[in-house]
């Protein structure tokens, strides 16, 4: 007798999805990881407007990505029209998509995740036994909304990151205060590593995992053109179309990507696990003593994961302010340059994982074809692989297996809003 | 007995419940004045029967959500479009009168009319009756906090009726028509956001919505014509935000 | 004493009748005694009334003055402030400033006929008029009071005006009634207790009931916007020379006190502020300010 | 009127010893087209060749949007916030700007004392300077080129020194108290000043004939020029809140989240606004941009003590994203009668 299982609407995830496992006895017939926030259409929408306001557009696909996809809008059209940027520039966006990992990841590590593992429906319910990890949380998250607000002059959807740089430099004073408010988060941000090493992770969703994330250079980051892949691959940005490989499938509706016609994963887990060694120093620090909580084959490593990148990203923040301050601050305006027809591909991390904006323009610069690749489509196919594996592993009740598949989930900090290409079927 | 809240999301970013979540200072205070029976983003937990409070993100964009959207209306006795998706059809709408859903499903997913559970992007005031809108995208918190403060007391929130330049003028910011051209959206947009993309150097886009009174859309449609604009560029800038501007905002000369 | 005149002062409401379903009755005792005692004002002008956290309206006082230290109040709930005044129980405190404006000369009226003329809330300020004119009978000729209302339900005051209408003469007062509401029985009863006195029309309609003004008339009219100008042309029939007839005004308000520029009206020539230039005007004002009426 | 002489090599001294009095507030370009009035940190900020400000030195009297009470429901109080005591010097200010302050302190003063524009006035001490007009100035039109009173002290640049007439007892006060700054003024002085004025007056461009503007006004109540401008104006209010003779304000309530205490809260509002003449049960007095482009010209061309209401600075003009040009606006009230 087959038996039909499901989640109707995923809580405290961003926008909406949904989960259908059926099952026979024990043998698990089908999986679907539903999607269904509404279509938005963007890569149709955007078509003949001018570049200057595509990313002030594409920037709305999802609002606690809004600095990855604004940034990716903008590199994007810069690799187009070939933008010189200046140092100050580069700082200023390390800083920003710095800024926004640590408000997405206080959020989902300790307002969304953290609830599941100490049992409670939500953070605000947890407050009345747990105040200070939600106030520590809320610290976290102001300051990562401070550097958004400093940067790009609101909290969500903000506007002074543009082609070509910042419309206006912040002031050496904003830049001090931020600062301090990261000196005061720190230990905050160390707490949350404090709190998931303590955690046994389940192994019920134990399998191979194939890892992507962006080659950061020197330093861990965000910002980067080449992509790497576990088992040693680099390919350049450009190739994206190769790495994602993205489909319509019937039931679920992000487009689904595969990589080498199978599954792979995106986020902080392949991050940290790719370039480990390029962490700060108490993250550094941190992972080498709890590597053991960095499986490849566990994606709930994911939420553990984000924990060690607060901790660096707080860190690593401090000193890009530090550089920015002792250079000095100007107003530089925007780089000039000249438009013409063309095409530019870019990629950055999102805090959920591998972002693509790729666009074509029109001699006046007026987008033609855009075509944009978001983490959590890139991810769709390996949550399914998951849920098949954590329902071909249950003995026990149904309900407590939604609610791991859930749980799963949720560890990848699935934005669904974000997905971009989405509905549902009628 | 405390005012019971619900934060519902139709199709949207998300941005604006995000926003609550942003209210970093506010929130525990805030949570504690009132009853939270539904808020998708933040909390698993769920509770049915009446809403006092209804803020509604998000627009209309497939029969799930008109379904949805009816649901809540009738279970709540204050309705709030709680951002520019909300009140107007977001960004989503801005090519409602170019070519079918259908033709879009096509381009984007390559796959055949009928195939996905989609309609085209509206506000919610489209379907239902709004008691009170909140513009904005994202909203701001302040407003919000306000609108909040304002209905506990028992009290109609203020709106602002007036457009950007208003806060551009009181902030003695450059105005950027004058200064460069630019086809700054400030006079015809309303205002909240305190101008702050004039305070940039930026020219407004319009985030907010349509300032109450559209009078001033065939203005400055026309003086952004006057400036060198084309009519493409007038109407893409328009309409990101402004759902389908209307024909007849634009006065006859289009 | 009061040093900032935007500061408002505080009232208790010491009684409310509910008159329609929009309407209220509001009387309310000023806290301060001084200033209750020094409150002098003459029917037509008005105070603002405010509700903490809320804000403030502008509302006629409509009784005349009188040794009690109590002010009444005839409200419409129209909108944020009049709402949450109709929301207060009796006890509660309110917030006034005031007096505020010129209010009808009574003085410039003595020894003359007064023509009242009122429509919907209208009534208010003209309660005002006739209240001062029957206490101060003898110093008026003869009183006519012409009042429309939609219906019976949308009567205001009806007991004072149900009074003035059966039992004039007693008053010293010819009390005329309009109802629109061709269905409404109450009013038909009255029509039929009265047809010299009461009809199925617009208040504009009464003129066929009045007899013909005499020259030392004085026409005063309160009403909505729309009724201002049908009024006119039947005075001007009667041959009323402008400056004999009075109205009172509405426009927004903020201040009350001619600063906040709301309720401006006019043309270059003659510019007024409905607040302190008004709200009572003459019709010569109005003539001469264009947008007035 | 007492006259003095103050030496353009003395003018750092000068400005320093002005800097005794309380904050000193002069004008700075802030951008390509704006000046704004600002606190004066260092000598070099000051920009006195400006023409005019975009927002007039009103902003420091009747404040963009200040708290006017803060209340208690609890505790039933208004209270009125804290005046504070920092005293302001304006340095800088020209004649039409200070007529405007003039005309401005009848209507907070006059009838009912604005507690708030005494207070700050009290603590001011306004100096005016001398200016050349560009061609949207008309405030020779306007009779508001020359200031007679509303000031503490009145600059007037006569090549290598100033011409200094003292306006008021604090003013008086200021020189008495800084005597080595100050020198008589000999008959030359009062030549070059002469000459100066005279110069001033010739070169102005614009010009706007004001001789029966109220009647002209009314008389074209129903003119087309009310349509063709309503048609243009984009309704954003930019001009009313430029203006240094506007003085339309909107009052709020703001109630904080403990749901009891708040503040009162008063801003500047224009009446191209589509809400400024809308009263309860949706009745507009003035519903669309036409009714209100005329009232506001028409509330601009009347008169108050003999003095029209618009000094001539020229800033709704040079300030409407629009470009509607107040003194084309009124030369066709003249031409356009009906
Ligand atoms: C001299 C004078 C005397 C008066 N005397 C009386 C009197 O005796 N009795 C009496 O009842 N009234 C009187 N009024 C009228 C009274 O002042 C108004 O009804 C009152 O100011 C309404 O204030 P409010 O805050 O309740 O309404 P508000 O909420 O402030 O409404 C004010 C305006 O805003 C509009 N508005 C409000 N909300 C919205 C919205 N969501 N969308 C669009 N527009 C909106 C309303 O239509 C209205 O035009 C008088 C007015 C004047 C000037
Ligand atoms: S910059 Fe924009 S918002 Fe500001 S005044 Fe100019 S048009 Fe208005
Ligand atoms: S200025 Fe315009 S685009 Fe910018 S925040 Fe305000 S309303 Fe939005
Ligand atoms: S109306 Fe225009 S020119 Fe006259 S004072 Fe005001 S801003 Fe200046």
């Amino acid at each position: 007798m087959t038996r039909r299982l499901t989640v109707d609407e995923l809580t405290r995830v961003e926008g909406h999805g949904g989960v259908e496992v059926v099952l026979d006895g024990s043998e698990v017939k089908d999986v679907k990881f539903n999607i269904f926030e509404g279509p938005r259409f963007f890569e149709s929408i955007i078509k003949t407007v001018h570049y200057e306001k595509i990313p002030d557009m594409t920037r709305r696909i999802c609002a606690i990505c809004t600095a990855s996809h604004s940034l990716a809008s903008i590199g994007a059209i810069e690799n187009a029209f070939n933008v010189e940027n200046t140092p100050q520039t580069e700082l200023l966006r390390d800083l920003l998509i710095h800024g926004e990992s640590i408000e997405s990841h206080a959020l989902h590590v300790y307002m969304l995740a953290l609830p599941d593992f100490l049992g409670y429906p939500d953070a605000f319910a947890m407050s009345a036994d747990h105040m200070d990890a939600v106030k520590n949380a809320l610290a976290l998250k102001k300051t990562g909304n401070m550097i958004h607000t400093t940067l790009s002059w609101r909290d969500v959807h903000g506007m002074n990151e543009r082609v070509g740089g910042f419309s206006k430099a912040p002031t050496e004073e904003a830049l001090t205060e931020v600062k301090t408010m990261l000196e005061k988060a720190q230990p905050a941000a160390e707490l949350a590593v404090e709190l998931f090493k303590g955690f046994e992770l389940p192994t019920y969703n134990e399998s191979d995992n194939v890892l992507m994330a962006i080659d950061p250079g020197e330093r861990f980051g965000y910002l980067g053109t080449h992509v790497l892949v576990s088992g040693g691959e680099r390919h350049p940005q450009e190739d994206y179309e190769k790495l994602t490989n993205e489909r319509v499938y019937r039931h679920s509706y992000a487009k689904h990507s595969t990589y080498d016609d199978g599954p792979f994963m995106v986020g902080a887990l392949p991050r940290i696990r790719l370039s480990h060694d390029k962490l700060t120093g108490t993250a550094l620090e941190m992972y080498r003593e709890h590597s053991d909580m960095v499986d490849p084959r566990n994606t709930l490593s994911n939420n553990f994961c984000q924990a060690l990148e607060l901790v660096h990203d707080v860190e690593r923040g401090i000193e890009v302010i530090d550089t920015l301050l002792s250079n000095g601050l100007e107003d530089e305006g925007l780089a000039a340059f000249e438009v013409h027809e063309s095409r530019g591909i870019n990629v950055v991390e999102a805090p959920r994982g591998l972002l693509y904006h790729d666009y074509s323009f029109d001699e006046s610069g007026c987008i033609t074809k855009a075509n944009i690749i978001t983490p959590t489509a890139q991810n769709a196919a390996n949550v399914e692989k998951d849920i098949r594996v954590i329902a071909g592993n249950h003995v026990g009740e149904d309900a407590e297996l939604m609610n791991n598949i859930e749980v799963m989930i949720r560890a990848y900090d699935p934005c669904i809003s974000c997905s971009v290409h989405l509905v549902r079927l009628k | 007995m405390k005012p019971r809240v619900g934060i519902f999301s139709l199709t949207g970013c998300a941005g604006d419940q995000l926003q609550i979540l942003n209210m970093e200072d506010e929130l525990l205070d805030l949570v504690s004045h009132i009853h939270i029976v539904d808020f998708q983003e933040g909390s698993s937990y769920k509770e049915e029967g009446p809403v006092d409070i209804a803020f509604v993100e998000g627009s209309v964009s497939t029969e799930t959500d008109l379904k949805h959207l009816k649901e809540i209306r009738e279970r709540s006795k204050v309705l709030i479009a709680f951002g520019n998706c909300a009140v107007e059809g977001g960004i989503q709408a801005m090519r409602n009168d170019e070519g079918s859903i259908d033709e879009r499903l096509k381009e984007v997913y390559g796959v055949e009319p009928g195939f996905f559970d989609a309609r085209l992007s509206k506000p919610l005031s489209e379907y239902v009756d709004v008691d009170l809108d909140i513009p904005g995208c994202p909203v701001e918190k302040e407003e919000t906090l306000r609108a909040i403060t304002s209905l506990l007391h028992g009290d109609t929130p203020l709106r602002f009726t007036y457009p950007v330049c208003v806060e551009c003028k009181l902030n003695e910011y450059p105005c950027v028509i004058i200064e460069s051209g630019k086809p700054c959206l400030g006079p015809v947009i309303r205002a909240g956001c305190d101008a702050r993309c004039p305070g940039l150097g930026l020219d407004c886009i319009g985030c907010r919505g349509p300032v109450d009174s559209a009078s001033g859309f065939a203005a400055e449609y026309s003086m952004l014509l006057e400036k060198g604009y084309s009519k493409e560029f007038i109407l893409n800038r328009l309409r990101v935000f402004s759902g389908e501007v209307k024909e007849d905002f634009l006065g006859g000369d289009q | 004493m009061k040093v900032n005149p935007l500061e408002p002062m505080k009232a208790k409401i010491t009684e409310i009748e509910t008159m329609t379903e929009i309407e209220k009755l509001i009387t309310i005792k000023l806290h301060d005694r001084e200033y209750a005692e020094s409150f002098s004002y003459t029917p037509g002008q008005f105070v603002t009334l405010g509700v903490m956290g809320v804000g403030e309206a502008p509302i006629s006082i409509c009784t005349a003055q009188n040794d009690e230290l109590e002010l009444e109040f005839c409200i419409r709930n129209a909108g944020r402030v009049t709402n949450a005044i109709h929301k207060l129980k009796v006890g509660d405190t309110v917030w006034g400033r005031g007096p505020y404006g010129n209010g009808f000369p009574m003085d410039v009226y003595e020894g003359n006929d007064l023509l009242l003329i009122a429509g919907g809330l209208g009534i208010a300020p003209i309660r005002g008029v006739l209240q001062y004119a029957l206490q101060n009978r003898e110093k008026y000729g003869d009183i006519s009071v012409l009042y429309g209302v939609r219906c019976y339900d949308l009567m205001l005051f009806k007991d004072d005006m149900l009074d003035y209408f059966r039992n004039g003469d007693r008053h010293g007062v010819k009390f005329y009634l309009s109802y629109e509401d061709k269905e409404d029985q109450v009013c038909y009863g009255l029509a039929c207790e009265r047809d010299d006195r009461c009809m199925h029309g617009m208040v504009t309609d009464l003129f066929k009931k009045i007899d013909r003004p005499s020259k030392k008339t004085y026409a005063i009219i309160g009403g909505p916007p729309i009724m201002y100008k049908f009024t006119i042309m039947q005075l001007e029939k009667l041959n009323f020379r402008p400056e004999r007839v009075y109205m009172t005004l509405e426009r927004r308000m903020r201040c009350g006190v001619g600063q906040c520029g709301h309720c401006i009206v006019g043309t270059g020539k003659s510019i007024k502020y409905v607040c302190k230039d008004g709200p009572v005007f003459t019709l010569w004002d109005a003539m001469n300010t264009k947008g007035m009426i | 009127m007492l006259v003095k002489v103050l030496a353009k090599s003395s003018f750092s001294s000068f400005v320093g010893a002005l800097g005794d009095y309380g904050d000193l507030y002069a004008p700075v370009k802030t951008s390509e087209k704006v000046h704004s009035f600002k606190e004066i940190e260092s000598l070099t900020d000051i920009d006195l060749s400006y023409t005019r400000t975009m927002i007039p030195p009103k902003k420091f009297f009747i404040h963009p949007e200040e708290v006017i009470f803060e209340f208690n429901i609890d505790e039933e109080l208004y209270i009125e916030p804290p005046g504070g005591d920092e005293r302001i010097v304006l340095f800088g200010v020209h004649s039409c700007d200070i007529n405007a302050l003039n005309l401005l302190a009848k209507v907070f003063t006059e009838e009912l004392p604005d507690k708030y524009y005494l207070e700050r006035k009290e603590r001011s001490f306004i100096v005016g300077v001398s200016c050349v007009p560009d061609e949207y100035c008309f405030c020779h039109s306007t009779g508001t080129s020359y200031a007679q009173e509303g000031f503490e002290l009145f600059l007037h640049d006569i090549g290598d020194s100033y011409f200094v007439r003292v306006g008021s007892l604090k003013g008086h006060e200021f020189i008495a108290t800084h005597p080595s700054l100050f020198e008589a003024a000999e008959q030359s002085h009062y030549d070059s000043f002469k000459d100066a004025e005279r110069k001033m007056y010739a070169s102005f461009t614009n010009e706007l004939e004001m001789a029966g503007l109220q009647d002209l006004l009314d008389m074209a109540y129903e003119s087309e020029v009310w349509t063709e401008y309503g048609d243009k104006c984009l309704g954003c209010g930019s001009c009313n809140l430029v203006c240094p003779r506007c003085r339309c304000y909107d009052v709020e309530d703001h109630i904080n989240l403990d749901l009891n205490t708040g503040e009162r809260v008063r801003k500047w509002y224009s009446c191209m606004l589509s809400e400024h003449g809308l009263v309860a049960g949706g009745h507009n007095f003035r519903p669309t941009a036409r009714e209100r482009i005329r009232n506001r010209f028409n509330c601009k061309g009347s008169l108050r003590e003999d003095m029209p209401n618009c000094v001539g600075c020229g800033r709704c003009t040079v300030f409407c994203p629009a470009e509607i040009d107040y003194v084309e606006v009124m030369k066709k009230v003249r031409g356009d009668l009906k």
